[in-house]
């Protein structure tokens, strides 16, 4: 069994043979695997592409028609307005008051999470993250409907006369959205190198002040990025905000009055209409905005994410 | 010297706070729900049929959030852990890896209901109908990107050395990966499984377009077929989930007031009850599986 | 178990040593000017003190445990005011952990656990009223790899400072450039240290960079942690050097892998090995010249002479 | 009622076709969920999706023939009028349930391709608010008034001194439509004023949590809601289903089953269930629905 | 730049020891019995390679960067065969980076480039068609920490062979047991290997578990990477025991921090250090003994007398 050595030169090293060798195929197979998500999303917005565009080519809705303030697309024939300003404003403002709840309360829990908590309370609080994330929103959406909306009403009557507002839709979303920006701060926070941490902590600072001063400027990126792709989500979800928010067409004005969100717009007209009614493509061309705003949200989030890893 | 301390102390407690309120939040709406339906929530409603005159129950739609959950993961759990396998293991930054990433974020934020549609349009004609397969293709559209995603945290997470080792044997890459790598990623990978469960079992708006939203009759589980639309086993019947029915009776059924909220109530509870289930039992198998790996 | 007591040191020729040297700096200014010459330095005689309690920094059978592991046992020893003491010892024999006990970095390790008395100035550090902030701010800590903070070299230095409440942006400079100048850093970076990032540095600038950042917050106590394995000869030399420098003022620990080292920059040493259960234990602690020439352990002796680790 | 003069031509041909298979029809007989009816029973699977007012309807009916025919599968979707009809004429489903006639929401081409059958009456009914004391009936002149917001208090409209809020179904739904050309004559609702909700189920929600709010729902949702909200007359006229079968309760609507050309095996089987005895006689009243004959 | 070919030692007087030492395991056979005795052992002659072409292992010329940072430059080198060389050097003076170019290490580090050739009885393993896997096989590797996989002992060390196609479970059985006996770890697992999990070993044992797993695969050369440097004093000097007992059938390279361990196991050293541009290189090869004693260059001089690193 013991192997003397073999002279010098002897039993050559075996070279490449079959092109299988070359050709790698565990890696082409796991490449087309990981190539499928591309080809989904492509044939989605190709889909909602052309979906969403049909209202200017064959319903004859001029481009510029989308950025009026009146939605009026039940009218007679020749009367109808399919002014989608209403919808695009609210639901930037629900995802963003939403993410300015929702942020503070994250951050500071993902803060906690990684720097604070002992390992019971992380035992908690991380699970609970995830039953967060798998409660059903249709079930925060009968919540917002028969709980939080009358308290609004009944407790804050001046602000919210119906309840049904803006401002509930946020609650609602910024709940939703909580464990997605909580967990993407966490995994920003951790990866700040210990050294960091220990660096500040051996010059006698606090542990706040290594927070603030260190930890927080050194994951800056890394949370930026995950309050993005949390407004991101919020942008999308439809059932629930939509039981909450009253679904007005009005460009908002304030967060206690009942305004109307892409994701609703979809929602209430869809099923109502046959897909040869302009009504349905303008519906499409709804779809279409709410790609086009992740879309571009990706890129940001993408964007400063490369910027922080530069740092 | 004094203010940093104090700073400090209230900087951790106001931390502290909000991790409290927010569990509490949390608490609060399982309680409600736990405690709503302590009345109605026992084996007959979890396994009785609907009825559209009596409380009843949600076997059947039980049955089918569970069958969708398997459908869409015997679909994405393979292809997410080959592709989560490609991207840990054999991507490069560059143009590819790029889109792929950028594609696993897009569609992470498209709306459900969108997809739903899409489903609509492709899935539904191409199972002839509102079917159980259409539906776990929709969820499937949401599920892979996250699937794939765990997979390659799972198989990075693997330490660096375990690989060296291996290659430094004269083992190949892929003997690398399949004898040494995946054995000790798959308890992660499990967890991760399991934990995006609950995402699946609460979507609603991508199922109404695609699995179909009528509260199903009496279901004959001991007819089994993969091709009648009649047999529960049948990739091609048709599936509303639990999730689906909540929406349903809360918006069209016509069920009397009082039942229609008792029934909406205990399948949330049911639904959210499942959803701990799960996390918990991931935690526990994740564990175990470690050990088992591990083996020390 | 092994009982910690005989390894500690203190022959009674030392004691009266004490009294010549109350003001060790005068004493040991010269010989610091050159420290290349290793032979002249181990040769300077410091007091020894005489118990953990009287020391500058001390240890009374303490033991530390990482959850159930225990790392070191029983470890009693006295550190010198104003003198280098290197911990030497294998790898994983507990030197660093030692090290942390001092300025309680221990506490920031979940499950770690320090047991017995850790003393600073005779106070136990350990103490329930006593701030491990304070602790820390008076004991400095330099670690093995150089890790500046993300921000330009005037930040890094001027971190610690303003940390503790100085706002005065004069005084922060004078503070900054100082510190800068006592790491023998500043004139390889006087022109842009207000803009250059402490990252954009060589390992061995880091280095000074991170010993100028511990000396801007005025310490007692220096412990060092491998300072210079990770940095090139010249690199290591230069950081020998100023070791040697700050030694009038500060107290230093340095642990190090490299006798040598240890020989060349320290005036007492202590040597570490692992006991038979694993956990870490003191050998013996002495003047460095007797730990190298004539140890009082076999161990040691097979130790320094390279028979292992 | 409305629906003679929207037929179309082809539907009109068929519908002696149907009567005279529902009499056929007593010769196979079977009990189906308690009540034993005549049924001719097919084999096969088929769906019908649409209009979530009629879906109770269908789907009850369709789950009686379904106990009575082994054989058979019906699976009863909702989706909206709208989805109703895209899907039928696509081929997609079977059978297209809608509110509303094809020729308002279809392309000419595809809607003359349909075949309507009217399988039943359903009427609406409004309802506002418990607090809403004292008003129990609207003038259609009142409602008017109301929905284009020109009153915006229910004092002047004899009730308190409550604003009120319009809880209105989405524009394209078919509730609203009808309620839009049978009482508002075609007016456009104060919708800059209006609540939206999606359902009658969340209709029903926000009129009983709502202060001064009003909307209108169909019989069945109402009679499953007795006690959460308050009834209104239109024109003096009680919302009931014998005042809808004797026309002079007006704020009623055909409800439609939409086939892809004329209805073959299980589908026809089933349509002449829906116009059979069984359904017209008992399951549409039971469901608060009125018969067709 | 720093010209690589001086630092290359090729005495005369070793060109004829070729000759005698053919059949090296003979003559070495005794003293490897107790290599605790350090002076025997670096004293026995082996020859010393004329060229890299005509070494075990070679290289010409070799630079190796990661990304933009060049890690090493211009190293020239021949390894005798079935002798103990060893790579002594500061910290990040290149050593690992050069022993992970004959096995192909470096290939895994994304970014990593080397240029020039590195030889392998005489062939460049860097060839277009060269399969790093046969190379793999052929030139083992143990690294500093060890690294047993999550499986029992038995199928750690089966693993290799499995790997390269032995299905027949006794002549598994065969090569497991062998190689666990050949690395001296028999006596202590015997009774459980087929069981017990390589991670419930102690580090010591994991680390000759690991030159087990290797020897498994029956290589030529075996790579050592700091095998000791995470060890205690009593595995230690098993394992420099078991080095030289190996050194019979295999090409031992040997990176080490501790030069008493470079003098006590190899026959050859190889001194590294960083030059001004920051890169490693080689600065000088020879017979240990001449290293120690007589250095040709005075940075050798300088290190192994300790005065840096
Ligand atoms: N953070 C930690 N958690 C758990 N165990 C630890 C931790 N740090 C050190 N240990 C263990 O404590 C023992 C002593 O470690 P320590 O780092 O103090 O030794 P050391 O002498 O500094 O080693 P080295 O010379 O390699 O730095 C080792 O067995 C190590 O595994
Ligand atoms: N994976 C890597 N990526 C980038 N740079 C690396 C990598 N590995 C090593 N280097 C750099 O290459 C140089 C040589 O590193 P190497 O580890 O070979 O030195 P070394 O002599 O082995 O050091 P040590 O004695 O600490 O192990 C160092 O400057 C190091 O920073
Ligand atoms: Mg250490
Ligand atoms: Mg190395």
């Amino acid at each position: 069994m013991a192997n003397v050595a073999i002279p010098l030169g002897s039993n050559r090293l075996e070279r490449t043979r079959s092109i299988r060798e070359r050709i790698d195929i565990p890696r082409r197979v796991t490449l087309i695997a990981a190539i499928l998500v591309v080809l989904v999303v492509a044939l989605l917005l190709a889909f909602i592409g052309i979906r969403g565009t049909r209202m200017f080519f064959e319903g004859g809705v001029p481009l510029t028609q989308i950025f009026s303030a009146t939605w009026d697309p039940g009218a007679d024939p020749g009367q109808q307005t399919f002014g989608l300003l209403p919808f695009i404003l609210g639901t930037i403002g629900v995802m963003v008051v939403a993410a300015i709840i929702a942020a503070p309360l994250s951050i500071g829990l993902a803060i906690f999470m990684s720097e604070i908590a002992p390992d019971w309370a992380r035992n908690i609080t991380r699970p609970a993250m995830e039953v967060f994330v798998g409660i059903p929103s249709v079930v925060y959406g009968f919540l917002g409907a028969n709980v939080l909306v009358d308290v609004l009403r009944s407790n804050f009557h001046q602000q919210f006369p119906l309840g049904y507002s803006w401002f509930a839709g946020s609650l609602v979303l910024s709940i939703m959205i909580l464990p997605t920006i909580t967990s993407i701060a966490y995994d920003a926070l951790i990866t700040v190198p210990g050294e960091l941490r220990t660096g500040s902590l051996a010059l006698g600072t606090t542990r706040w002040q290594m927070i603030r001063h260190i930890l927080l400027p050194a994951a800056r990126a890394g949370l930026m990025t995950a309050v993005i792709l949390g407004m991101l989500r919020a942008a999308g979800e439809a059932l629930a905000v939509q039981m909450v928010i009253g679904n007005r067409a009005i460009v908002p004005t304030g967060i206690g009055q009942p305004i109307i969100t892409l994701t609703s717009g979809i929602t209430l007209d869809m099923g109502n209409t046959t897909d040869n009614q302009v009504w349905n493509m303008a519906l499409w061309t709804m779809g279409l905005i709410l790609l086009l705003m992740s879309l571009t949200f990706v890129f940001l989030a993408r964007r400063i994410g490369r910027r922080g890893a530069a740092i | 010297m004094n203010r940093t301390l104090n700073a400090d102390r209230i900087a951790t407690g106001v931390l502290w706070a909000i991790a409290v309120f927010v569990v509490a939040i949390l608490l609060a709406i399982i309680l409600n729900f736990v405690l709503k339906s302590l009345g109605t929530l026992n084996l007959s409603f979890l396994f009785g049929d609907p009825s559209d005159s009596a409380v009843g129950g949600i076997g059947p739609l039980f049955f089918n959030s569970i069958y969708l959950l398997v459908v869409t993961l015997l679909i994405t759990v393979p292809l997410g852990t080959l592709g989560g396998i490609y991207m840990a293991e054999y991507a490069h930054e560059g143009r590819v890896t790029n889109a792929i990433r950028f594609s696993q974020e897009l569609i992470s934020s498209v709306p459900s209901i969108v997809v739903g549609l899409f489903g609509l349009a492709l899935f539904v004609r191409a199972t002839g109908g509102y079917t159980a397969l259409a539906g776990a293709l929709a969820l499937a559209v949401f599920n892979l990107p996250l699937m794939s995603r765990l997979a390659e945290q799972a198989i990075r997470a693997v330490p660096d050395d375990e690989r060296a080792a291996s290659l430094a044997l004269g083992a190949t890459k892929w003997q690398t990966i399949t004898r040494v790598v995946l054995p000790i990623a798959i308890p992660g990978i499990v967890t991760g499984i399991i934990l995006t469960a609950g995402r699946i079992f609460g979507e609603a708006a991508a199922l109404i377009f695609t699995a179909g939203s009528s509260t199903p009759t009496h279901f004959d589980y001991g007819y089994f077929s993969l091709t009648d639309p009649r047999s529960p086993w049948s990739p091609f019947h048709t599936a509303t989930t639990m999730s689906v029915y909540i929406w349903h009776i809360n918006s069209e059924s016509i069920l009397p007031d009082s039942i229609r909220i008792a029934v909406a109530n205990t399948a949330s509870a049911v639904l959210i009850i499942t959803v701990l289930v799960f996390n918990l039992g991931a935690r526990g198998l994740g564990r175990a599986l470690q050990k088992r790996v591990t083996g020390a | 178990m092994h009982d910690p007591l005989p390894s500690q040191t203190l022959p009674p020729s030392n004691e009266d040593a004490m009294a010549v040297v109350t003001e060790p700096t005068s004493e040991q200014a010269q010989p610091l000017a050159k420290p290349e010459v290793p032979a002249s330095r181990a040769r300077v005689r410091v007091e020894t003190p005489a118990s953990p309690e009287t020391a500058k920094l001390g240890m009374d059978n303490v033991d530390v445990a990482y959850g159930a592991k225990v790392a070191v046992r029983g470890v009693t020893l006295a550190i010198a005011a104003n003198a280098v003491t290197a911990f030497i010892g294998p790898s994983g024999c507990g030197k660093s952990t030692v090290l942390r006990c001092f300025n309680r970095m221990n506490d920031l390790i979940p499950g770690a656990r320090v047991e017995g008395q850790v003393l600073f100035n005779g106070e136990d550090v350990g103490g329930r009223d006593i701030q491990p902030v304070d602790v820390r701010r008076r004991i400095g800590m330099v670690f093995q790899k150089p890790n500046p903070f993300p921000m330009s070299i005037y930040e890094n230095v001027a971190y610690g400072p303003r940390r503790h409440g100085v706002k005065d942006r004069r005084r922060l400079d004078e503070i900054v450039e100082g510190s800068i100048k006592r790491a023998a850093l500043w004139d390889e970076v006087k022109d842009d240290f207000r803009k250059k990032s402490g990252l954009a540095l060589s390992g061995g600038q880091q280095q000074r960079l991170c010993i100028a950042r511990t000396l801007a917050t005025e310490p007692e106590v220096i412990l060092m942690d491998e300072p210079c394995s990770a940095l090139d000869p010249i690199a290591t030399l230069k950081i020998e050097a100023l070791i040697s420098e700050l030694r009038e003022a500060v107290t230093i620990v340095i642990v190090t892998h490299n006798m040598q080292q240890a020989s060349r920059v320290s005036d007492r040493t202590a040597f570490f090995t692992l006991g038979e259960d694993r956990a870490g234990r003191l050998v013996e602690i002495g003047e460095t010249l007797q730990i190298f020439t004539n140890p009082r352990e076999q161990l040691t002796e097979d130790y320094v002479s390279g028979r292992f680790g | 009622g409305t629906n003679g003069a929207s037929q179309p031509p082809s539907a009109a041909s068929v519908a002696p076709a149907m009567s005279a298979s529902a009499d056929t029809g007593a010769s196979a007989s079977a009990g189906a969920g308690g009540s034993t009816a005549a049924v001719t029973c097919a084999t096969g699977s088929i769906t019908a999706a649409g209009s979530t007012a009629l879906q109770p309807l269908v789907d009850k009916a369709g789950k009686d023939f379904v106990a009575a025919c082994s054989g058979a599968q019906i699976q009863v979707q909702g989706g909206g009028s709208g989805t109703g009809l895209t899907q039928v004429s696509q081929g997609a489903v079977q059978i297209g349930n809608s509110d509303v006639t094809a020729e308002s929401k279809l392309a000419s081409p595809d809607a003359s391709a349909l075949v309507d059958h009217v399988v039943a009456k359903q009427g609406w009914v409004a309802v506002v608010n418990t607090g809403v004391t004292g008003v129990t009936n609207l003038t259609t002149q009142q409602s008017i008034d109301i929905w284009t917001g020109r009153v915006t208090n229910w004092k002047d409209v004899g009730g308190p001194d409550v604003p009120i809020v319009l809880v209105l179904r989405p524009a394209s739904s078919g509730t609203r439509s009808v309620y839009k050309k049978i009482v508002l004559g075609g007016a456009a609702e104060a919708t800059g004023q209006a609540l939206t909700e999606d359902s009658n189920g969340a209709v029903v929600t926000a009129v009983k949590g709502t202060p001064g709010a009003i909307s209108v729902i169909g019989f069945a949702y109402y009679q499953q809601n007795l006690g959460q909200v308050t009834a209104l007359q239109l024109d003096g006229v009680d919302a009931t289903v014998d005042n809808m079968k004797a026309g002079t309760y007006k704020l009623a609507a055909d409800g439609h089953m939409y086939t892809k050309g004329q209805p073959d095996g299980l589908t026809k089987a089933f349509l002449d269930y829906m116009l059979g005895p069984t359904v017209q006689g008992t399951t549409i009243p039971s469901l608060n629905y009125a018969p067709v004959k």
